[in-house]
């Protein structure tokens, strides 16, 4: 792919000095920090996030917001869980099961909030509601997941990188790759171009004569079942699975979109720029668990200090150096 | 020419309704395929209504559409084009925030091995733009440049498509004569090429260059189709506004003075005003009571004038008096404090706010000024909302209806009405006739010289119809290639004039 | 009875229709299923009874509702509502009983006037609302993003303050402000109606709630008119932040207590999902009454699932069918779908040709 | 003071579930208070999960990177540790729970697990009210069965699920006890107070017996409740409860209270007991249990200035 530089790249380039900035940063004031496996496992720990922010980047894109994200990956993490551990289902058919489910609920979200023109937000909040009432219909409390030898090898395998330290393949990998996915839909494809038009003006969008009912619905779709598969990669990184899991997970993910340089009002946004949200978001994280002297409380005023940080450097990078663009 | 070419579409008692307003009631409509049908009528005939019941976007309340002699109707507009119905809406229908070149290839990108071949749409795209003879980087957001060239772009895009049936609804209100001209060239080519085109403008010499038919409607309801060549032009007039036009009162001769002007005082004095790349520093005096028109082809820096007297674009060097004294016209708000006002002439995206009422819309630049507390009383309200619906006819069911809900010419006679009725000393026009039938037209022009001769308002008056600055100004400034040429005055304006002026090569450089 | 025939007809009263049908549904349901809820008795000269209940227990919701439906309707939304209401009550608390965090259990003496416990809080969220609308009008930041910095710091300043304790107390005068009674009515909902009230004055009676339209619908037009979006913003803002405290300062009263970490959590949803069920648009018209109307609706819901009793595992599920089925109500849409349907079995399946419905002057 | 001399600081990383309680403020600050009076020997890097699961397995990730020397942390939820423990057994890193245990396959993952029990605290609660049977089936109530309303708390919390549990199971053998109504009043005050009034008119105040929380917050917003129906919270309506909060006590001297269950969560002392024993190499009992008690109202007035939480 071709890196266009040009005023459009701009907020995505801040977005990724600002990331640099705070690696180096922490790699100054502490010890281990400046490491391979640190930056493993920010995309390991993130992983199912990132799986979510890529498709929730698209419902933004399109002027859309999904609430049910979080909900979604408890009830498919309950389910495997439940399946595999008590009903001894093989994990592939659960894995296709829960996709399936995700892409269900996505498609009834995506037509209701189509044909009825219901707003997103309610929608998506009940599909949040429901979801974590169904988790709680299958079990009350956590279900931990032991020796199935088939998913403990799906944790295990991965790319070798160092001693003890690999890529694997149920977390990280499955996250890069469906950020690369992600990039190529949202650049090359029609549905990808049609999400932001959609976003940017719905009503041009139907006079241009865009699909746009069936986009809407796809793009609803795609996000529940990358959701699931987020909730399949929950569930390999905890090996279990609980009704209570990812309460609040649908802010963090709006946040690493939102921070990656999408526009909540729609239109505008880029995959890459999520992929740098979620590992920042992740890395403000890690910087509180080196830092380690924190009170519960600091560490909701710190995490609060970081973002509001990060947000003025990256405004401030974005507005500076399209200044100096245009003058140039 | 003679048109006895077969009727590709026929339509019969097409009957549209929204809530308060017949928009069409049994309306016949007949188009022959290698056609230029002109559809006519006075603001919120119904004209935009026919076309989007026949594009799929409203649904129709009863009647019946034979296309190719089968019935038809769409149940959304994406099915348009793959009957070969290629449209451009009369609101420029285009997503700012992308490039013009995906603009004109949403939908129907080329592919290559599996994905969007961004080299091929971005040379087609400059390709297709070239056809209209306009330059541009279409890598660039379609919201970076002026309505004129979104229009351009939209226009690009319908004809870029391979149609049976291409619609233009009111495509050249913000263009100038010579992209029109370039416009009609390739109108002919399609028609040659056995297309038929539905074509819709308040424009009526444009009507008589390009037209074979013209159908006539007036408040939703058929008055006739006839041959352009046999219906006089007094004729159509009176047809569409259902009475003869009164005579305008102004002639073009009724310029102030030279020597009265003069003698009045300066009110507004720009000196150097200029900001790199976009205009280059100029000198303006507007005088109270006068009208100041501004001349010059597409992208010449009319509009980038105004946008700088009105503090929207930062100038990088020069000042701007008041009564002989320096004011400040940083930002919009300033401007206004300085009895400045602006009627820009995009009404969709800096003019109107669609969910607020036609009340509010009206209402809402004066009780900016007044602020919050200082509110007008509802009767102060409906007195002035009640005066400009009936003095520019707006047609709507009641003031309290959504301005969304206004044909587009309703809707800018609405932004025109705002700064009419904000009061202040001196009030930039840009393009305010946009779309607005000729009835109404006459009106605002007699309101501006009301504003100006009996009030003492100072106005600067742009458009890109020559015609209209020649009948409202008492001066002329000429623009080309973002530099301000030269000031015409009394007998010199007209249009000869106007246009040596701007063809006029600069001898010395 | 024309003119308010006129009224029934007009937009805005379309708009609210149906979120009052939906929350006249809910209590119907109650009327007939759940035995007392309509019950009012009056007991030491309050009234009591599920329906004060509803309205008790929204009052705080009602508050967080009425600034989120200004901010929201300027193209907007406030996630820290939660945790200003937190701050709020954390503040009263701990000015009420500043040793209790640290183990000393004396209050002090004298006892904090009702005063201070009331005035520095709603100072703090005054201020904590001035931060929003700084970040979000003045430094141009998304105001999803501006009010999520706070909403996780704001828990844990308030935190800070309670020193992670639940600082409870004992304080007459101050209770009265979430516990109180006046006119019969529990105080919170008399607070409540009068701030309505109010808000409805400010925005309605003025010019304001048209400039917030504005500038919310287009701010680029609005600019041009010379409206002051920023200050404006921020202005709204720091009235959101205003009923975050009063609503913080009325969940501490009532409890007589502060929980830093669980006051307002989860509120700002209900908020938001309120002003929407109430028909305001981000970035447009705004209904004031429905989202009153879709604060009671949430509200209702909830007390009926507890006077009836439902299973606590399966309330979500309840909740999730009332929602979706309260939303679609509102679809014009679905009422189509669903009228057809009623249509088509009687005329037993002989559809109405559409141009048979014609408009009637 | 650290108990016996080191060659070097022992790096102790703690995860801990977040702020979500007085309980928890307690247990974090007899933490941080303890490594503080042992910093010769220990240092201490703590991290809040904020109630997630998932934050407190990016912790101990976390911790494994920096090379700490031991890893303790207190669970949200019994399951999802495996990998990540898994990974600190690679490591060389011993693990310490507190406060909850978890449920690995392998128990070699854990060293030891020090701390309260919820199933028992549950069994207490109800213990307690068997053992108080002529005080809480009052007199002047002539319903055959004890009717007890339930307060949980969070539905699908660790500590919700098991006190919920171990009441019943010493219930069951009691048919006197009956359990009429039980909702979610997710631990918190206002929650408490809400489903009490929802409680008071579904039920009516004088068909009410008892009042269990599964926290004392819910218990005293349900206080609150009773009190403004008209009724005497501890006399017309008896409330037990689980945690032994300072809160509690002052009901309980103000008799609005009956009985609170002891949790305890000052586990600081012995937390770093473990640890300094761990890296001096000594063998770890499996099981480190907590002195807890039950705390009737007449007990409050001397006990209420010993409570720190
Ligand atoms: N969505 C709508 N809701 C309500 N009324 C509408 C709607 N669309 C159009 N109308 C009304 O229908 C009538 C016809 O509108 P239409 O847009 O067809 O006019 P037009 O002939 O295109 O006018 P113009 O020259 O101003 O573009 C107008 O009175 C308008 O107010
Ligand atoms: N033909 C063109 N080629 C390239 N850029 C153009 C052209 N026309 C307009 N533009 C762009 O639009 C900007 C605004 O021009 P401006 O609106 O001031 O012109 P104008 O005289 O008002 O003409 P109009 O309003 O008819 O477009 C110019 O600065 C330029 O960037
Ligand atoms: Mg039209
Ligand atoms: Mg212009």
């Amino acid at each position: 792919m071709k890196l266009r530089l040009n005023q459009r790249n701009i907020p995505i380039l801040a977005t990724f000095a600002v990331f640099v900035l705070i690696y180096i940063v922490g790699s100054i004031m502490y010890r281990n920090f400046f490491s391979l496996r640190v930056l493993v496992n920010l995309l390991i720990d993130n992983a199912f996030v990132g799986v979510i922010a890529v498709g929730m980047t698209f419902v933004i894109i399109s002027g859309g917001i999904d609430l049910s994200v979080g909900s979604l990956v408890a009830f498919t993490g309950v389910l495997t869980a439940k399946l595999v551990s008590v009903y001894h289902v093989h994990p592939l058919i659960v894995i296709a099961l829960a996709l399936a489910i995700g892409a269900a609920l996505g498609f009834t979200m995506g037509n209701l909030i189509h044909h009825f023109s219901l707003p997103p937000f309610l929608v998506t909040l009940v599909g949040m509601f429901l979801m974590r009432g169904l988790s709680f219909q299958l079990s009350l409390s956590s279900i931990a997941i032991q020796k199935n030898p088939f998913l403990f090898s799906l944790t295990s395998i991965g790319i070798p990188l160092a001693k003890r330290l690999k890529l694997p393949l149920g977390t990280a990998i499955v996250f890069l790759i469906v950020v690369a996915i992600g990039i190529y839909v949202s650049h090359f494809t029609k549905f990808g171009r049609n999400v932001y038009a959609i976003g940017g003006n719905e009503q041009s969008a139907i006079l241009m004569g865009l699909p746009v009912g069936k986009t809407k619905i796809m793009i609803y779709t795609l996000n529940s079942t990358l959701c699931a598969l987020a909730g399949v990669v929950y569930t390999l990184y905890t090996l279990s699975g609980y009704p209570l899991a990812c309460v609040g997970l649908e802010l963090d993910v709006i946040a690493a979109v939102v921070i990656g340089g999408t526009l909540l009002t729609g239109g505008a946004g880029y995959i890459e720029g999520t992929l740098l949200g979620v590992l920042i978001l992740g890395l403000i994280q890690t910087f509180i668990t080196f830092q380690g002297t924190l009170s519960s409380w600091w560490t909701k005023i710190v995490i609060g200090i970081l973002l509001f940080v990060f947000i003025l450097l990256q405004t401030y990078i974005t507005k500076t150096s399209s200044l100096s663009a245009r003058k140039a | 020419m003679e048109t006895n070419h077969k009727i590709i579409l026929e339509i019969r008692g097409l009957t549209k309704t929204f809530p308060g307003v017949k928009a069409l009631s049994g309306v016949d409509f007949f188009l022959r395929a290698g056609e230029v049908h002109c559809l006519m009528g006075e603001n919120g005939a119904g004209k935009s209504t026919l076309i989007k019941v026949l594009t799929g976007l409203y649904k129709k309340d009863g009647g019946k559409i034979l296309y190719e002699g089968r019935p038809f109707e769409l149940s959304s507009p994406v099915e348009a084009p793959l009957h070969g119905i290629s449209t451009v809406y009369q609101e420029i229908n285009l997503i700012p925030a992308l490039s013009v070149a995906e603009n004109i290839y949403l939908g129907r990108q080329p592919m290559k091995h599996g994905r969007i071949d961004w080299k091929a749409i971005n040379q087609g795209a400059r390709a297709a733009l070239k056809k209209l003879d306009v330059n541009i980087d279409v890598t660039q957001p379609v919201s970076s440049y002026s309505v004129a060239i979104q229009q351009l772009v939209a226009i690009a895009r319908a004809l870029d498509i391979s149609a049976k049936i291409l619609i233009l609804d009111e495509p050249t209100s913000s263009l100038d004569a010579q992209e029109v001209e370039q416009l009609f060239s390739l109108i002919r080519k399609l028609k040659a090429e056995g297309i038929a085109i539905i074509f819709v403008t308040h424009f009526l010499d444009q009507v008589y260059q390009i037209s074979d038919r013209i159908t006539v409607l007036r408040n939703g309801e058929l008055v006739g189709e006839y041959k352009t060549a046999e219906l006089p032009r007094v004729e159509l007039v009176a047809r569409m506004l259902g009475k003869q036009l009164e005579e305008f009162v102004s002639e073009s001769g009724e310029h102030l003075s030279t020597k009265e002007e003069q003698t009045r005082k300066a009110f507004l004095q720009v000196r150097g005003l200029e900001r790199k790349g976009v205009i280059n520093a100029f000198d303006l005096d507007i005088r109270e009571g006068e009208v100041l028109g501004l001349a010059g082809l597409l992208g010449s820096g009319r509009t980038e004038i105004a946008r700088l007297l009105f503090g929207i674009d930062k100038a990088h060097a020069g000042k701007v008096l008041v009564d002989g004294k320096e004011i400040d016209v940083s930002s919009p708000r300033k401007a206004i404090d300085a009895k400045f006002a602006f009627c820009p002439e995009d009404r969709k995206t800096e003019g109107i706010i669609p969910d607020l009422t036609v009340r509010e819309n009206i209402i809402l630049a004066l009780q900016g000024s007044k602020g919050i507390f200082n509110t007008l009383s509802k009767r102060e309200q409906t007195e002035i909302v009640d005066k400009y619906i009936k003095a520019l006819a707006i047609k709507t069911p009641n003031s309290e209806q959504s301005v969304k809900n206004l044909s587009g010419g309703n809707q800018q006679k609405v932004i025109v009405s705002r700064w009419l009725a904000s009061n202040p000393r001196f009030l930039i026009l840009d393009e305010p006739t946009r779309g607005i039938d000729v009835g109404a037209k006459a009106e605002i022009q007699k309101l501006v010289l009301e504003l100006s001769h009996e009030e003492q308002m100072a106005i600067l008056f742009i458009s890109s119809e020559l015609e209209e600055v020649i009948r409202c100004s008492d001066r002329v400034a000429v623009l080309r290639d973002r530099q301000k040429l030269a000031e015409l005055v009394g007998d010199q304006i007209e249009e000869k004039q106007i246009m040596h002026t701007i063809a006029k090569k600069e001898v010395s450089e | 009875m024309k003119s308010w025939l006129m009224r029934l007809k007009s937009e805005q009263t379309q708009k609210v229709l149906w979120p009052v049908v939906a929350l006249c549904l809910i209590l119907l349901f109650n009327f007939f299923f759940t035995p007392g809820f309509f019950r009012i008795t009056i007991k030491d000269g309050h009234l009591f009874g599920s329906l004060v209940d509803i309205l008790n227990r929204g009052a705080p919701t009602l508050m967080l509702t009425l600034g989120m439906t200004l901010v929201y309707a300027s193209g907007g939304v406030d996630l820290s509502v939660g945790s200003i209401l937190a701050i709020s009550g954390a503040l009263a608390a701990y000015l009420i009983r500043p040793g209790y965090a640290s183990g000393i259990l004396e209050y002090p003496d004298p006892p904090t006037s009702i005063i201070i416990a009331v005035a520095l809080p709603l100072l703090l969220s005054l201020v904590a609302g001035a931060w929003n609308g700084f970040l979000v009008a003045y430094l141009d930041i998304q105001p999803i993003i501006a009010t999520l910095i706070l909403m996780v710091a704001g828990r844990g300043i308030a935190q800070l303050i309670t020193k992670g304790q639940i600082v409870i107390f004992i304080h007459k005068p101050f209770e009265f402000v979430g516990g109180g009674f006046l006119f019969g009515l529990p105080f919170p909902v008399v607070l409540t109606i009068i701030m309505i009230a109010l808000t409805f004055f400010l925005t309605r009676k003025t010019a304001l709630g048209m400039f917030i339209e504005a500038v919310g619908a287009n701010p680029t037009a609005s600019r041009f008119m010379g409206l002051k979006a920023q200050r404006i913003k921020l202005m709204l803002y720091i009235f959101s932040g205003f009923c975050s405290g009063l609503a913080g300062l009325m969940i501490c009263s009532n409890i007589r207590g502060a929980d830093a970490n669980n006051a307002g959590l989860f509120l700002e949803l209900d908020a938001i999902a309120s002003v929407i069920i109430g028909g305001t648009i981000n970035g447009g018209r705004f209904t004031l009454a429905g989202s009153v109307v879709g604060t009671l609706i949430i509200q209702s819901l909830t007390t009926t699932i507890l006077t009836r009793g439902i299973a606590p595992e399966v309330t979500l599920v309840y909740k999730a069918i009332v929602i979706i089925l309260v939303v679609l109500i509102q679809s014009e849409n679905f009422r189509k779908l669903l009228t057809g349907y009623i249509r088509t079995a009687k005329t037993n399946g002989a559809t109405v040709p559409a141009h048979a419905v014609k408009e009637v002057k | 003071q650290c108990k016996e001399k080191h060659d070097k600081k022992i790096v102790v990383g703690f995860s801990q579930i977040g702020a979500e309680s007085a309980w928890r403020a307690a247990n974090t600050e007899s933490i941080q208070k303890e490594a503080e009076k042992r910093k010769d020997c220990i240092e201490l890097k703590f991290s809040d999960a904020q109630q997630k699961q998932e934050n407190q397995i990016k912790a101990i990730r976390s911790f494994i990177a920096q090379g700490v020397d031991v890893i303790a942390f207190s669970p949200v939820v019994e399951s999802g540790w495996e990998p990540v423990l898994k990974e600190a057994k690679d490591a060389g890193i011993p693990v310490i729970l507190s406060d909850r245990a978890v449920d690995v396959s392998d128990d070699t993952l854990w060293v030891t697990f020090m701390g309260s029990d919820f199933v028992e605290e549950g069994r207490r609660t109800a213990q307690w009210l068997v053992d108080n049977y002529e005080k809480v089936k009052r007199a002047d109530k002539t319903m055959d069965k004890v009717r007890i309303v339930e307060l949980q708390g969070t539905v699908g919390s660790a500590p919700a699920n098991d006190r919920f549990a171990g009441f019943r199971e010493v219930l069951k053998d009691h048919p006197n006890f009956e359990i009429v109504k039980t909702q979610s009043a997710d631990f918190t005050r206002a929650g408490g107070k809400q489903v009490m009034e929802a409680f008071l008119k579904a039920e009516g105040g004088d068909k009410i017996d008892v009042v269990y929380g599964h926290n004392d917050d819910s218990a005293l917003g349900a206080i609150q409740a009773i009190e403004e129906a008209g009724l005497k919270p501890g006399k017309d309506i008896i409330i037990v409860s689980i945690d032994a909060v300072r809160g509690a006590f002052e009901a309980m001297i103000e008799g609005k209270l009956n009985a609170t269950i002891e949790c305890s969560p000052l586990l600081g002392p012995q937390l770093f007991d473990a640890v300094e024993d761990l890296a001096l190499g000594k063998e770890l009992p499996k099981r480190i249990v907590t002195e807890e008690g039950v705390f009737p109202a007449e007990v409050a007035k001397e006990v209420l200035p010993q409570r720190t939480y």
